[in-house]
């Protein structure tokens, strides 16, 4: 059993899964139990064959005929990539089971011999990616994951919307790529070798190449100032392709940046900085972009963007104890760094999948229009609510963990960096991580309680089901996974941190320890609750009546708190940030003691859109129109450009 | 001192020179084809110095066929469109005409700078001659606007670079030269059949109106 | 003699044949058999040069090809092939969906010009002789514009004279060159002066510098225009989506190359000289500089084919950079993947431009939904000449950005960069339009596979240059 | 007698003493912050202990539920009350505490959040407009009071070199070799602990907890549709909350006052308790000669508290002993 085996197994039989349905699509039968199967069996068969290999690292260069062109395929399994294809199979082996039962409510829409395709296509192409050892395999798998990912968002082209976010996915996807293309052909000519192994960013020249590839990452990861296109895109997808988007492809940039950048030794404190700064940033301005928004999808994917900028930040931190010496402190930031993508990896999912369940059920995402939910889809809120304790950090779930990890490495790195400066860094982060995190219960305790409590607020709503056998065990799997991770966080901390991260092949891999005693606490919290329960609220007598309207009569959904009422008075506090503007018209005689009709209307601008992002595209366009101006028709003008290109010529062959 | 040679391509130049002035097509023809019977006559002479025999059916072939072949062609052309002047130029014949004089003597300062051809009986007067011809032509291509005056120009330039092969390099190699010779009959037959059509289509063979195909 | 006797056998009788009126059936086998036929004589003519080792094969004193003019000759006589033996298909379908009847009297005309274009392409290729070459060179254009004047309409007319007019003036520079070049050997390196190649290359140091650098830049300037570098590109997008599919496919696959192919000529002559500093940053800023200006001009584009057109100065400023770097492997393998690519692009482009009956691309939607076939070629076929992976062009690409960024042609590989960039998100703007929503119109969807038989095996070909070690072969040499 | 026996007894005695603290104090604390209202207000007052009873009352109640509510209002008192016992259990707010697992500063905030989280999704079940009224305040007064507490805690943790509160409670760590300046954090820290808990229990100047206009309240509002023993409950969790607080901010004066002068753990923890009803004392006195603070004024009082537990946080990153 070696990397090998795990190469052909995993993307060859993706590859004769894509080419099958490919096949199937001409026949215009593709049946999706068959595909999901499919799915599943080689996401399973993947994870064992991982399982198997024990902790050696391999390295595996495929033999002359199987080239890329002229370059070998060459593939690294070391710990790093172990954590990463093994989260990709969970993720994939769940969307798999979850795959069957949301499909149907988009029979007609989307042609799923085209989704399937593009879909084993996009899974071949991430698992290319985590397990390629070079540059050239890197960003062949990284184009064909981006493009095939984009086929999937406009996998319902018919809408007009779906079809620009594609696009802004796709335009930002190829400026990232393109700029890890300029830092990897840099570095080749730095260090005359495609092989990562073989880059080291220690010296003073690789910083630019570095930023090049920085940036380029972060732009694919969706961190603060590149998000634009991940509330975009995340909405236009299938809930499953979401899922994985969000839970996966937007990590394969933090692998990136261990594998090549950290691995590759990087320590030059700009970049390191500057890596801080987006991080805490962009943790800060998803979550409070995700405070306001009301669409559900939407909504995830600006808590992805904060959850990126969290990873990020650690990263950062693990850089800065590495190049302050503080091995320790690395080492704490780093595993924050891993297992926070793996924990936020299986709860993106999970959410996203609930968020799918309820769209397929109550057919629509708005929370205008969601509500009551928690009656009619026990499992499905039950799931949903697991998944907002765990990414809110509640413990004792996976999502705490992590961030009690990122929380400790900024604690010791307050107490042991040398400089003031950075003592009073490490406490603001502190203090921002904090609000960062009471911000996102705010956001998610919005959407358990508008999406999901209360009364119903449209007619889908109030006659949803409960989702099909197959979404409940997707989700199921999920939840299990999540509340294992946390309450036995110690091993897997410890197991993360001896994969050797922060250089593969260091001889003493570190180990970091989680004091926290979760599985007594999960225990004692669970038997109380037991106990209380048991004791006080079983016997007590029940009269069901309604909710008190102030002796009004029936109360109408109206009165509810709607979801923008509800984040009102936090969004009031950060206006500034969020350009919240509430502008509310009361129609009727006398305006003020008989309204007739109150209309109030919300606006949040997103500043880098309008003031940053569109103005460059004008003047792009702005300078192509110039240039076609050139092809005016006029055949005196072309011969006129002729001429005075032999002159320019003339003179260029006179100066050189 | 100045050869034959040199006269006779410098008056061929001058004649060019000359012919930008007007806009009579008539005119114009009959002045290239004297233009190309100087450059005949040079090529004649050249063969005559260095006893180079396919000179001398070079030279033959052009005052056949360039000299007076191509000038009927074009004439006849215009008989049957009758068009018989321009319908105006770009800017003025009279100051196109002084610009191809400035640009004569702007091609004796460039040439200068050449080194002297090794075999060739002359030195800068046949290239000067050369590239001045080639700049006349590329006035006329840049002024007129009727497609007969496209082609009229681009016989010019072709006439100027042969000229300086023929002054610089004792002409080419024969199988070149009777390539180029042919490529330039057959674009020659091929732009006045296009002409024909453009009459047809457009009611006029003024190109400047052509310019639907844009961005 | 049995050179030009394989040579030019074919395509000749072929011309003759299809000019005589026979039924235009029967027309249009011959000429599929006369393209295929000398594909394969030229084939077996340069078989020593392709499979032995041979460097050089000589035919005669002027005539000879050298590893890389086999290569081009090939690459060639295959995309002449696949071009015309989809324009039948073309042609019949032009009738069946609607269109104006084409009379069977200016597809026989087309059918010789367009064998006679690829004899004179051929010579470009064996021409040993840079004066011939030029002879060559001139010859393709006056045969391809019979191609562009094909349709006979005002915008055919338009388009003719223009490329006609700016080309031969280009080339008449490019005849300027040549003949510097010429004057150059004669100053004591070739007693009497020689323009064979050979000859040349030989004596490459004793020329004289000043008239090689005039004349290498007349040639660039010449040979330039029929290439389409930027400024001089005017007239390209007019003739390309002017010519009927098949014509604008050789144009694009074949005609370019030919072009670009003359630079390398030269270009490869004054590298072997002391100053040769010319012959290296100019064509591979100019190239950058191309690229990127085409990236622009694509993004506001109204006409199908005029985007391909654009795309393909794009290329043709790529290979310009490799010619630059001074790798002919590196110049072919771009050439190889863009022709492939962008040949199946435009055969496609006819065919949708039957369907819609526009060349207009805000009237042409949802392909995906009229012809999933057609649709999926067209993305895979965008998808590769915008230099994706795993298409073959990716591979070229990024060997030539490697080599300029080895070269510390650092400028050349951020424009390069940017250019790439610019053309992937112009090209999938415009195709994602075409190939998503539904069809502003109803579309009758008519005659079977045979349409997408040629785009579909070009297709495959792009997947397997990408994906498999058959680039290797070819550039092992570097 | 073998002093594994009485090893035994004292910790029988630690755990009786325990929860009899447990299930007296927080009565106690409202109790004496309403008499010493009423006092202020000349009125004779409920005795000590009738919250007490209040809850006993209570629980002797049927409970009526809203046809809206799901199974998440019920969940969530039980949910939250085991929270605050757990919490109660771990964290060091008595002086005297039996064993108790590693009570990380950072689980304990997040353990406050967790109950936080689940009174809100009680509050928002009924669907009723005050419950959701009650939460998004109650939401934004814990994103307002979370990075306070969180770091005058850190605060305490940074000289101590752990993020353990046993430790850093722990009696010996008086004698720690500190700086001159260790009283002066505990105090900064007291003082900003007591702050925050004044607005985490949604108190006066915050908020006015016998208001009897339901759009002001944010707790009384949140619990609007809860009664009987759902009610009581919810009133003692309540109750556990404050007095933990009370028990933290005491804790660290009287280690403050402990770094000053010498004491045993008995005068320690006498004073521990006695701190507490302090607290009380002064709570009711603030509460009936303050007012409210108008709703757009609290960000501002809170800031003072966040940049005073800043401060102190500061102060000890400076003056910190690193420990590893």
């Amino acid at each position: 059993m070696n990397a090998a085996v795990i190469f052909w197994g995993t993307i060859v039989f993706l590859a004769l899964a894509a080419l099958a349905a490919f096949v199937l699509s001409h026949k215009k039968n593709v049946s999706n139990k068959v595909m999901s199967f499919l799915l599943c069996a080689i996401a399973a068969g993947s994870l064992s064959a991982l399982c198997s290999t024990g902790f050696h690292s391999y390295t595996y260069v495929t033999p002359a005929p199987f080239l890329l062109g002229v370059f070998p395929v060459t593939f690294r399994l070391d710990g790093l990539s172990r954590l990463f294809s093994a989260l990709l199979s969970l993720i994939l082996f769940s969307t798999g089971l979850f795959s069957p039962g949301y499909l149907n409510h988009l029979k007609g829409k989307i042609s799923f011999g085209q989704y399937w395709v593009s879909f084993f296509l996009f899974a071949l192409s991430m698992y290319g990616v985590v397990l390629s050892a070079d540059a050239i395999t890197f960003i062949v798998m990284w184009e064909i994951m981006s493009l095939s990912s984009a086929a999937l968002v406009a996998s319902d082209h018919s809408h007009h919307l779906v079809q620009k976010s594609a696009l802004i996915y796709l335009g930002a996807t190829r400026i990232a790529s393109g700029l890890l293309c300029g830092g990897f052909l840099w570095m080749h000519s730095l260090c005359g070798s495609w092989t990562f192994s073989d880059w080291n960013f220690a010296s003073a020249q690789a910083i630019f190449p570095a930023l090049l590839i920085i940036l380029g990452f972060c732009i694919k990861a969706g961190v603060w100032p590149f998000h634009i296109w991940l509330p975009y895109a995340h909405p236009a997808a299938p809930a499953t392709v979401s899922a994985i988007m969000s839970g996966f492809m937007i990590k394969v940039p933090i692998y990136g940046l261990v594998r090549i950048l950290v691995q590759g030794g990087l320590s030059a404190p700009e970049i390191v900085n500057l890596a801080f700064i987006l991080g805490s940033v962009s943790a800060f301005w998803g979550v409070l972009f995700a405070l306001v928004q009301n669409d559900l999808k939407r909504l995830l994917a600006y808590s992805s963007i904060e959850n990126i900028g969290l990873i990020l930040l650690a990263l950062a931190i693990a850089l800065k104890a590495r190049a302050a010496n503080l091995p320790v402190v690395a080492d704490i930031a780093m595993t924050a760094a891993l297992f926070h993508c793996l924990n936020h990896g299986l709860v993106k999912s999970l959410l996203f999948f609930s968020a799918g369940a309820v769209d397929c059920q109550a057919h629509t995402r708005d929370l205008h229009k969601l509500g009551g939910l928690a009656r009619r889809m026990p499992w499905t809120m039950a799931s949903f609510f697991i998944g907002s304790f765990s990414i809110c950090s509640i413990p004792p779930l996976n999502g705490f963990a992590s961030k009690w990890l990122i929380y400790q490495s900024l604690f010791q790195s307050t107490m042991l960096f040398g400089s003031y400066i950075e003592k009073g860094i490490a406490l603001a982060t502190i203090c921002l991580l904090s609000a960062v995190g009471a911000l996102a219960i705010a956001t998610f305790v919005k959407v358990m309680g508008v999406g999901f409590l209360g009364m119903s607020r449209s007619h889908a709503a109030e006659h949803a089901q409960e989702a099909s056998t197959g979404i409940k065990i997707s989700q199921g799997f999920l939840v299990v996974l999540c509340a294992g991770l946390g309450v036995f966080a110690s091993h897997a901390v410890k197991f993360i941190s001896q994969l050797s991260l922060m250089s593969p092949d260091s001889v003493a891999p570190a180990t970091v320890e989680f004091p926290l005693p979760m599985p007594v606490l999960a225990l004692m919290l669970f038997s109380t609750c037991l106990v209380i329960y048991l004791v006080f609220l079983q016997s007590s007598k029940v009269r069901i009546f309604k909710t008190w309207d102030c002796g009004f009569g029936a109360l109408s959904t109206k009165t509810q708190a709607s979801s923008e009422s509800f984040a009102q008075p936090l969004a009031r506090i950060f206006r500034p940030f969020l350009r919240y503007e509430t502008n509310s018209t009361i129609k009727g005689r006398d305006r003020r003691h008989f309204p007739e009709e109150i209309t109030v209307e919300v606006k949040i601008v997103s500043i880098l859109e309008s003031r940053i992002y569109l103005p460059v595209l004008a003047v792009i366009s702005l300078i192509a129109k110039g240039l076609a101006k050139l092809q005016a028709g006029s055949i005196h003008l072309y011969l006129l450009y002729v001429c005075s290109t032999l002159v320019i010529l003339l003179l260029l062959g006179t100066v050189l | 001192m100045m050869s034959s040679v040199d006269l006779s391509v410098l008056s061929a130049a001058v004649l060019a020179c000359l012919m930008v002035g007007t806009l009579h097509l008539r005119l114009n023809l009959w002045m290239y084809g004297a233009t190309t019977m100087c450059i005949a006559l040079a090529t004649a002479l050249t063969a005559q110095t260095h006893a180079e025999i396919n000179l001398i059916c070079v030279a033959l072939l052009i005052a056949v066929l360039k000299a007076a072949g191509i000038p009927l062609f074009l004439l006849w052309t215009s008989e049957k469109l009758n068009v018989h002047r321009d319908v105006g130029a770009m800017i003025p014949p009279p100051l196109a005409m002084h610009l191809s004089i400035g640009l004569l003597a702007l091609s004796f300062i460039l040439t200068r700078g050449l080194p002297a051809p090794e075999m060739a009986a002359t030195g800068w007067y046949g290239a000067a001659a050369g590239i001045s011809l080639l700049f006349t032509g590329l006035v006329v291509m840049l002024t007129r606007r009727l497609a007969i005056g496209q082609i009229l120009g681009f016989l010019v330039i072709e006439n100027g670079i042969y000229v300086f092969a023929l002054t610089q390099t004792l002409g080419m190699p024969l199988l070149v030269e009777m390539g180029v010779l042919l490529d330039m009959l057959v674009g020659v037959m091929f732009s006045g059949l296009l002409v024909f059509r453009i009459q047809k289509s457009f009611e006029h063979i003024d190109v400047a109106q052509l310019t639907s195909l844009k961005e | 003699m049995e050179f030009f006797a394989s040579l030019c056998a074919f395509p000749v009788i072929g011309a003759a044949l299809s000019a005589g009126n026979f039924r235009i059936e029967i027309v249009r086998r011959i000429v599929i058999a006369a393209i295929c036929l000398q594909a394969i004589s030229a084939a077996i003519l340069c078989s020593p040069v392709l499979l032995e080792s041979v460097p050089i094969l000589r035919f005669t004193a002027d005539f000879a090809v050298d590893r890389i003019g086999a290569y081009f000759l090939m690459l060639t006589n295959f995309v002449a092939a696949c071009s015309l033996s989809h324009a039948p298909t073309f042609f019949r379908n032009e009738g069946l969906f609607g269109g104006k009847v084409i009379p069977p009297q200016h597809e026989r005309l087309f059918y010789a010009s367009a064998l006679l274009f690829v004899l004179a392409m051929n010579f470009v290729f064996v021409a040993d002789n840079l004066g011939l070459l030029w002879v060559s060179i001139e010859a393709t254009t006056l045969f391809s514009a019979g191609l562009v004047y094909f349709s006979r309409d005002k915008h055919a007319l338009e388009a003719t004279w223009k490329y006609l007019m700016v080309c031969s003036v280009g080339i008449a520079f490019a005849l300027l060159g040549t003949i510097l070049i010429f004057a150059s050997s004669q100053h004591g390196a070739i007693s009497g002066g020689s323009l064979n190649v050979r000859e040349l290359l030989g004596c490459a140091s004793h020329l004289e510098p000043k008239l090689l650098e005039l004349g290498y830049i007349f040639c660039l300037l010449g040979y330039g225009t029929k290439a389409g570098i930027f400024p001089l590109h005017t007239w390209l997008p007019d003739a390309h989506s002017e010519a009927p599919a098949p014509a604008s496919a050789m144009l694009s696959g074949a005609l370019l190359n030919c072009a670009l192919f003359a630079i390398w000529r030269v270009t490869e002559l004054v590298r072997l000289t002391e100053h040769h500093g010319i012959c290296e940053s100019v064509p591979v800023v100019w190239g950058a500089l191309t690229a990127l200006a085409a990236g622009l001009l694509l993004v506001h584009q109204y006409g199908i084919k005029r985007l391909w057109a654009y795309s393909s100065i794009e290329n043709v400023g790529i290979m310009l950079v490799a010619i630059g770097l001074g790798s002919p492997l590196l110049f072919f393998l771009q050439a190889l993947n863009h022709s492939v690519a962008k040949v199946a692009l435009f055969l496609l482009s006819g065919n949708i431009i039957q369907y819609y009956k526009t060349k207009d691309l805000s009237q042409i939607r949802g392909l995906l939904q009229v012809s999933p076939t057609g649709g999926l070629l067209f993305a895979i076929g965008a998808a590769a000449v915008t230099g994706m992976p795993p298409f073959g062009a990716f591979i070229a690409e990024w060997l030539i950005l490697a080599k300029s960024a080895d070269a510390t042609q650092g400028i050349a590989v951020g424009i390069l960069l940017v250019a790439l960039a610019v053309c992937f998100v112009a090209v999938s703007i415009h195709v994602s339009r075409i190939l998503w929503g539904a069809p502003k119109h109803e579309i009758s969807q008519l005659g079977g596979f045979s349409k997408y038989l040629i785009p579909s095996l070009l297709c495959i070909c792009t997947i397997v240059l990408g994906l498999t070690a058959l680039p290797f072969l070819l550039v092992k040499p570097i | 007698m073998s002093d594994a026996n009485v090893h035994l007894l004292r910790s029988c005695a630690h755990w009786i003493l325990f929860v009899s603290c447990v299930a007296l104090v927080p009565p106690l604390c409202l109790g004496i912050i309403r008499k010493t209202k009423a006092r202020l207000q000349n009125r004779v007052g409920p005795p000590l202990l009738q919250p007490l009873f209040d809850i006993f009352k209570l629980c002797r109640k049927g409970e009526t539920l809203s046809s809206t509510m799901s199974g998440a209002f019920r969940i969530s008192t039980v949910v939250v009350l085991a929270t605050m016992l757990v919490l109660a259990w771990m964290t060091p707010w008595l002086s005297f505490k039996p064993w108790s697992p590693n009570a990380d500063l950072f689980l304990i905030v997040y353990l406050f959040a967790l109950a936080r989280v689940f009174s809100l999704l009680g509050a928002l079940d009924s669907g009723s407009a005050f419950g959701a009224f009650g939460a998004s305040r109650e939401v934004t007064l814990g994103l307002l009071v979370e990075p306070a507490l969180l770091l005058g805690l850190v605060a305490l943790g940074l000289f101590s070199g752990t993020s353990d509160l046993r430790l850093i409670f722990a009696y010996h760590q008086i004698q720690a070799p500190g700086a001159s300046c260790i009283p002066g954090i505990w105090l900064l820290v007291g003082v900003s602990i007591l702050l925050s808990s004044l607005v985490e229990l949604s108190r006066m100047p915050v908020d006015d907890p016998t208001t009897h206009l339901e759009l002001t309240m944010v707790h009384e509002a949140m619990v609007l549709e809860a009664s009987g023993r759902n009610l009581a409950l919810i009133e003692f969790s309540h109750a556990l909350r404050m007095s933990i607080f009370f028990g933290l901010a005491a804790q660290c004066f009287v280690h403050a006052a402990a770094a000053v002068w010498r004491m045993n753990a008995l005068t320690h923890g006498l004073l521990n308790i006695f701190g507490i009803c302090l607290i009380a004392v002064s709570v009711g006195v603030l509460e009936s000669l303050s007012v409210k603070l108008q709703w757009r004024k609290v960000p501002e009082f809170v800031a003072y508290v966040v940049s005073m537990s800043l401060l102190a946080a500061f102060v000890a990153a400076g003056s910190g002993v690193a420990k590893l």
